[in-house]
This record gives C-alpha cells, structure tokens and sequence, in this order.
C-alpha cells in the first residue's frame, strides 16, 4: 500500500477531484488534443499565447487520475510561462516521473515522483504535457503519447 | 463433477506472488495461463520431432509432419468440422478474420453488397471488413445492442430488418469479450442463411470455454485464437467450409501452398495447404492440440458451468460496491464468466493499478471494443474474466480490492 | 575458436537415434535444431511472465510487455537498424515478404513498373510479387544465373541491362538455399540505389549463418525466420526503414494497430503496431531473442567460418561419388555449408529415405526453387546443410552412406 | 538395411532401371497426367482404350525408384483389362501399400509391400495408378498424389 500512496499523493487526489482550469477556453489562440490509444484517455489543451507568455491555459478530456491531476496541475504551472521555460519544466517533470528523482526546489509536480515506480502509467502523467507542446507549436493535430 | 482446486494446480504460473501477494489471475479474456502439459508438449516437440513438415521424408520430418496433420484432425474434432482440410492454421483470430475479408471477400464481395456486423464487435472482427467493404465498394451494417448498459444484448428484431438479400456475410462475435454475453450464434446462422448469407463466427472468447460444434452452428466461416484456450501464442484456426475453401483465392503466398511455379504464373493446393504460405507454426500448432485434450478432460459443458457459476457469483459479489456500472446482462440473466464495470469514482486505470498491488490481474480499457464503448458513454471499463483456474475466492479477494480502492478514491 | 562438440552438446535434439543408428542432422537449411538455453526460455516466459501485452498495466502483463518490446530491441541491435520500430514480428520470411507485397505495392507499385528478382528466389521470395505485379499491372524481371549447374551465382553484367529506372524494387535473397551461394547483397542494394529502386533481402539463410548489418547493407527492407536461426517456429522479423514503414498502408487490421476505430472508420499507430494486428506471438518473439544472445555468444563470424569450413569439406569428400552433379559454386570456389546435388543412379527421394535408414536427415527435392530447377534440367536434387552443431564426422557419414546408395542402385 | 531391402525389391530396381512401356504413345485416346507437388515427381499416362478393354498403354515421366518402377509394372498389369477391373486392381494395390499385407495369389505387385514402412514414400508407389485411372476417366487433367 505504500507504493500506492506514492502513486496517489494528496496533491494528485486533490487534482484529480477539483481539476484548476477544466474546460474549453472560448479565447484560445492555440489547441491540441491528445489521446492514448491504449487506454482511452484523452485530453485536449486550450491555450492564449499572448506575445511569447502563456496568457491563459485551460485543459479539457477524460482518463485516470494520474492523467487527468497531471493535466490539472500542468495548467497552473504553465500559466504565464514562455514556451522555452515551458519546455524546461516539461523536461523537469520528465524527469521526475522516469527516475522518481525529486527536484531541488520542491514543488507540486514533485508529487509525481511515485510514477516512475508505475512505468505503464508514465505516458498517463505526461499526457497533458505533450498536448500542451503540440498547442504552443502551433500544431493543431491529435499527439499521442504511445 | 470437476475438482476445481485439483484443476488449477496443474497451472504452474498461477503459483507466484505479485507484490508480495499470491496472483490472482482474472485476466483471461485476454490471454489464459497454460497447463504442465501444455508446457510439456512445446518441451517435447522440440526434443524429439523438430523438423520443417510437409516436404521431407526422414524420420524428424515425418513424425513432425505427423504431429502436425494430427494437431489439425484434432482440431477438426474439437470442433466437429467434417473434414481435416477444413481446418486452417493461423496466428489467431485476428489473422482468420483477415484471411476471409481478403480472399473471401476479393472474390465475392461487390458493389453494392453489405457486410453484416453486430455492435459489440472486437477491432479484430471489425476493422477488417471495413477495409474489405471499401476495396469492393460494398458497405457495413450493425446489429444494434440493446439497453444502457447493453444489458439485452443483440437486437434481435431488428435482424429481420437488417438481413436484407444485399449482405453477403453476417460476422459476429460467439460470446462478447466486454459484456459477457454469449450470442444465439445457431439461430443467428440460421437466419443468415435463410436470406443466402453466409456467416462467420468469431469464437475468440468461446471456443475454450463451451461447446463449439460448427456443424451444428451451421456456419460457414469460425475464427479463433490459441492463446485464450490455454495453448500458445502465435496461433490460431480458421474453419471454412471446404466448399468455399477450395473456391477462395489464396491469402499469403510462397512455399507450401503452391503446387507449381514457373517465373512468371503458379498454380496452388487445394485447402488447407493453399491458405499456410511459409513454414507453419508447428510446435505450436502440435501444442494447441494438447490444450484441447486438456480441455476436453475436464470437458466443456463443465466448463461452461463454471464460468456460468462464477460470473453469476461476480454480479452477486459486486452488486453493492458503490457507484458501480457493470455492462452486459443484469443478475440472474445468463452470462459469461467475465464481468466488465466502471466505477463513479475511479477510473479503470487506477483501478488496475490499485488491484495489481493486491496481486490482482484486471484489465483496464476499451477492450478494443472503442465503437460500442463511445454509444455507452464510456472511454473504457475495468474487466474481471474467469476460467478453469479461477475460484469464489479470487473473486472475494477481487471485491474487497474494490472495495478499498472505491474507500481510498471517494475518500480523497 | 569455439569449441564446436561442447557446442553441439547445448542441442538435446541431437542427442536421439533415428533408426538405431545416432542422428546425424544435415537439414538446417529447412529448420534448425534449438538449444537448450532456447527451451528453457519458452517455458520461462510462459511460467513467469505469461500475459497479453500493450493493452494491460498489471504486472505480468507488464512484465509480458517489456519482454516482448525487449526481444525488439534485441532484434534492432542483432541486424544493426537505427530504431527498434523497424522491427515488425511477423510469422517468418514469408510473410515478412508478404507484407511489403501486399502493403507496399499496393501504394507503390504502379501500371508498367517493374520488379526484379533473381532465378535463384525461394518460392516465398518469387510468389508474392508474380501476385503484386498481377495487381499493379507490372512486370517481373529475373537477374539470371549463370553456369550449367549455377555454379558461377548471378550474372551481374546483366543487371546493368536490368536495372532500368522502371524498377522500383529490387527483391533477392542474401545466400541461396539450393546452390550455397552468397550473392554480394552490399552491391546489389548499391546498384539498385543508383537507379532509383528499393531493395528488399531475403535472410532466410543467411541471419543466423553470418554478420548481418542492415545499414552496412543498405537495404530497405529484410525478411528472415525465426526457425532457421535457432528460434522457435511461428516467429519471424521483417525489418523496413521507418520512414517507408510509416508510410505503407496497414496489412492484417484489428486489435493492437488501431489509433481509433469508429464503425464506419479506423485510424492506424505508426510502425512497427501498425503491421502487428492482434496478439502477437509473445513467447516465440522473447524466445528468439535468447536464439540470437546464443548465436552472438558464439560469434557470427566464427558461425561464417565454420559453415565455410564444412562447405568446403563437403565439396571435397563428394567430388568422387561416381555420378555426383553438384548445384552451385564450384570447389574451391566460396560458399556456405549448404550443398545440394543430384545423383546419376538414385533419385533425391530414394537418397533421403536411404539416408534415413543410416540416421541421417536430408531433404530431397525442388527445395521451393521450381522454376531455377527446371532451366537446370532438374526436377530435384538432395541437400545437406550444415549450421553450428555439425561436424566433420557427420559429412563423414552422410558421404560413407551415399557411396552405399550408389552401390545398391548402380549394382542392382 | 533389411526394411531398405524390403523397400527397394528385386522388382522394383529392375522396373526401375528397365522401364517397361515406357515413352509417349501416338495411337493414344486417353492420356492424363500427374504430379506430386512435394517433390517435383511426375508421370503421363498413355492409353488406347479399345471397347472397354485397355488396348495399349505407356507411361512417361521422371521421379524415385518407386514411383517410376510402380508406374512400369502398373503398365504391364492394366494393359489388356477393363476399367472396372484395373479399379479392383488398384484397390489391391493400394491395400498392399498401406498394409504390408500380401495379396492371395501372390504377383509382382506383392514386390510394393515393404512401402507401408514408408509412409511418406506411398504417394510415390500410387502416383502412376491414379494418372491411370484418371486417363480412364477420360478426364485429361493433372491428377495430384497429395
Ligand atoms: C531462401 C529462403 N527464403 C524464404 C524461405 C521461407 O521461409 P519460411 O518458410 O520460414 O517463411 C526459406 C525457407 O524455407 C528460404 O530458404
Ligand atoms: C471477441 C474477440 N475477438 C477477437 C479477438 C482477437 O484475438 P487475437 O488477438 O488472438 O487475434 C479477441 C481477443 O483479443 C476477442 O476477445
């Protein structure tokens, strides 16, 4: 069981239940979709790039908890960013989830360090993630992550 | 009588613990454990006959041509085809299916004809014929399921309406691998033929679990795996009519099924050989085989009653877990022993992951059933699926799982 | 150097008599013997791991996933390909060839383009493209071989005649399984470039025989078999550069190579999924995986040594059985440790089922090279083919048994 | 040896190295053909059916001892017969072969029985009877042993 607590920290239970930014986004600029076949799960990000920052972010689609908290906390933690500092947390998260290896700077995304126990669910957790990448590319097409 | 516990000793892989607890394996619908002599027999023919078949005259040769023209009469009788040269082999289901929908179909499906599916088709029995529809210019049609939950499964009325004399071939599916139904699949047939179509039976999920007598069937055209009846992966069976066999252009082509080449036209065998290009998969084919005498020792309307037993005890055990949505027949219809559900408060992945640390294997998904799951409003569900190893403790162990995982997700 | 009798010891086949007399196994060119380390991995995965793969996340199945993905990486890494998602599992060389006729082609191939092959393709190799061509509307052409008896391999000034910017495909095999040749597949690939045109190796008998380097190739596609390089049967690789994978259309269709699949239409994975519909052969691919850690344990150029170095006896020790018409490169000349050859006074029937009787396995007859046979005059010839279990004693044998053959049909 | 011996009698290497009967036949009005894929073997079948008795008959063709041997001696026993009775024949034959077991009035097809040891090697032993009698059948196609 303590594996599963690992997996299933607070922050990503609270994530999970109330998701921060759930929704269309009527003033987006940029969407992408993504899905994973395997399983399912989808998630569709909408997003205002205003100049080069993150204006405003919303995520949208269905899945698992580690799916769909990972979407939710993404969206708050790209929230004003540019796409280079984006990239550079997306690599930090990657990080995180593949090696269970904890940042320096403890912040929410490190509680998702218990995935990297749970290699099936890796591409649930960085499913948001990806689809938010495709929107800033400008590439408006459906990313899986398998 | 059956002694359950005795029959499940004779799996060894089921004799591990998964995270420090014993496996509970209810994941059969999609692959089954293989019994000792199932084992075995790979160990043995590798030992003692390996040889390529067909085209040598020593001894190794001609006992595994031996082994595996008996595996193939074997087969004939597990399922009472009429004739050896009926029976195909093939990896599995999936390739059976893409068997017919391309030769079968290239030969005889045009414009304007329609293929007949049924809702709760697997991809394997589906996306085949819409590749084949849109070669001949021919089109799909879907018998419906019926109810919310699918729980009435196939419209049977609607058949009447459907079975025009358009459809050239009615494929269903014998027994669902997602709502744990079990199709009328002779009344079905019977109804096919009646407007001259013919019928294909997938018998993915049945064949190892009830009786399958295609003869009685009446179908032309039955399709099934290896793998989910306790033999191994990589093959399969296609039964055709011998009729239609020996009338169908081959599929693959090469050595084996060629009775001659020149450089530039060929000529081929008749069924079955016409329809294996290439070295078979003989050890596993010879394998396959030994599944079936397992099978039949323990015999399969035991089994049949087995599954009937567990799946009831499953809608029984999981009726008051909270916010659960199971599919298929309601308690006290027939079923399966398979059970597929979807819980309010967490979703199938989890659900999986969280029983997978109790030693439980579930499986989590849209059991490549994606057209019927979107018509039921769900992206996928959790699936419990029984066999002859399974018993009511597996199953208690799998509600009180549940049970906590509904407690640790509603909790939060 | 190896140690080719402790190596002949991994093979507990080989340990049996055939006929009262030990057996001596002359017929790996149809399919090899296994080595232990081969069996014990079967079981392995069938006692420990054994689960469906992609689709589950509990532990076996997990565990079933990173076996199988692994036996891919393995594979890239035994024929050198850039990335494991060139590696498509298929049932063996014949459908590996199969696929690219059927896929590729039917994007491909157009109305007055041109195939080219040599005289000297199996069947499996040959087939399929007369059925491709058929389609298109296309042509075949044949690299010819040259000498009475073939001895002198392909006739490469005639492929610059050959070679015309019509051909859009190039389809030959690395090492003939009659004539014991090793066609210069670098070259050809080179040439074939020039002109434009794709190549496609046959590897049947050459992966397991010799170091295989796709790239150092510079081959666009490569077909081989499992059962021919120590594996199991019912396993084989088709290897195709991604980005012509990526763009052919699927083959078989159903579970497993679906992005999404709605009723009335589907959407594919990218290679290598897309081309592996259904549940794949999960043990054979892991199992053969183990074939090639075994065989690079060995070392393939020792393996090449070997083979020439039997090759080479063989051509000695049969050059004066009176009547002997030897297929292929002369003695003295290169070859692999496969000889075929046709006998004044006994038919290759007669031959193999008078081996037989003295333990030793050969095979007789066309050896799915009809058309090559016939412009060499032959309708069948008998074979001996060595691989790393064999030895100087055996050639002994087999030769000590021929000269018995010729004494009873020449005396009688 | 001695199943070897069984195999190949004294009768079948001399049918086998001194053909009877054998080459095309120009007066024919019958003439089928067969051949066993596996192999390559192959055997043309000649006869002048006069009435219904078999007037004259030849065979042509390349393949083992065995079948080239069955196909000489076939030739020698049908010549003279009726359909009905070259059908007898056959089953006689074709009881020897997968039998071993001898006929009652003992004749030179008794020499086929050591093939039931073989049975790999029986299609040979029958390939020339089944063209034969596919020629009585006046159905001109190639007959397969296989
Ligand atoms: C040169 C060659 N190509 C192709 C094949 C076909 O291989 P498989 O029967 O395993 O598909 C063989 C062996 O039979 C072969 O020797
Ligand atoms: C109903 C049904 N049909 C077809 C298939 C496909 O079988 P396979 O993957 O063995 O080809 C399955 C299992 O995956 C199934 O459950």
């Amino acid at each position: 069981m303590s594996d599963l607590t690992d997996l299933y920290q607070q922050v990503i239970l609270d994530h999970n239940k109330r998701p921060r930014n759930r929704g269309k986004l009527p003033t987006a600029n940029r969407v992408a979709h993504g899905d994973n076949p395997t399983c399912g799960d989808q998630c569709s990000v909408y997003l205002r790039l205003d100049g080069d920052r993150v204006a405003e972010i919303s995520f949208d689609g269905s899945g698992c908890a580690i799916s769909q908290a990972s979407a939710s906390l993404m969206t708050t933690q790209v929230k004003g960013k540019t796409p280079a500092e984006i990239e550079a947390l997306f690599k930090n998260f990657h990080h995180i989830v593949t090696t269970g290896e904890m940042p320096e700077d403890i912040s929410d995304i490190a509680a998702f360090a218990g995935v990297h126990t749970f290699p099936a669910r890796i591409k649930c957790a960085t499913l948001g993630w990806h689809a938010a990448l495709n929107a800033l590319k400008g590439d408006p097409t459906t990313v899986k992550t398998e | 009588m059956p002694d359950w516990n005795q029959i499940r000793l004779d799996f060894p892989t089921l004799r591990q613990e998964v995270n420090g607890k014993p496996l509970v394996y209810l994941d059969s619908g999609a692959t089954s454990q293989k019994p000792q002599v199932v084992l075995d027999s790979l160990a043995r023919f590798y030992l003692k006959d390996n040889a390529n078949v067909h085209r040598g005259i020593h001894a190794l040769s001609m006992r595994a041509t031996d082994a595996f023209e008996g595996a193939r009469a074997r087969t004939a009788r597990f399922i009472n085809a009429a004739d050896s040269a009926e029976i195909v082999f093939t990896r599995g289901t999936t390739e059976s299916v893409n068997l017919v929908a391309s030769s079968w179909c290239s030969a005889n499906l045009r414009k304007g004809d329609v293929v007949l599916l049924t809702e709760m088709e697997h991809h394997s029995n589906l996306v085949p014929w819409q590749q084949a529809a849109a070669r001949a210019g021919a089109t799909l049609r879907y018998v419906p399921v019926v109810g919310a939950d699918a729980e009435l499964g196939l419209d049977l009325e609607a058949l009447d309406r459907l079975l025009t004399p358009e459809v050239k071939l009615f494929a269903f599916t014998h027994s669902s691998n997602t709502l744990g139904i079990i199709n009328p699949a002779a009344e079905l047939c019977a109804r096919a033929r009646k407007v001259g179509s013919l019928t294909l039976i997938d018998a993915a999920q049945s064949i190892g679990h009830l009786p399958v007598d295609v003869q009685a069937l009446g179908c032309d055209f039955l399709a099934f795996s290896g793998h989910k009846m306790l033999g191994p992966t990589g093959i399969g069976v296609l039964y055709g009519r011998k009729a239609l066999l020996d009338a169908m252009p081959p599929y693959q082509t090469g050595g084996g099924m060629i009775s001659s080449v020149d450089f530039f036209e060929s000529r081929w065998k008749p069924s079955p050989e016409r329809f294996e290009a290439g070295t078979p998969n003989v050890a596993d084919a010879v394998s396959l085989a030994v599944a079936m005498d397992y099978l039949d020792g323990i015999g399969r309307e035991a089994i049949e009653a087995h599954d009937r037993e567990l799946g009831a005890y499953m809608m029984e055990s999981l009726a008051d877990v909270s916010g659960i949505r199971i599919l298929g027949p309601r308690a006290g219809m027939p079923r399966s022993g398979l059970v597929s559900f979807a819980l309010a408060d967490a979703h199938a992945h989890d659900v999986v992951t969280f029983a997978d640390q109790d030693g439980i294997a579930l499986r989590g998904g849209h059991h490549c059933n994606q057209p019927m799951m979107r018509k039921l409003g769900l992206a996928s569900t959790s699936r419990a699926s029984c066999y002859v190893y399974n018993t009511r403790e597996d199953i208690d162990r799998m509600v009180a799982s549940l049970r906590r995982i509904v407690k640790f997700f509603s909790g939060a």
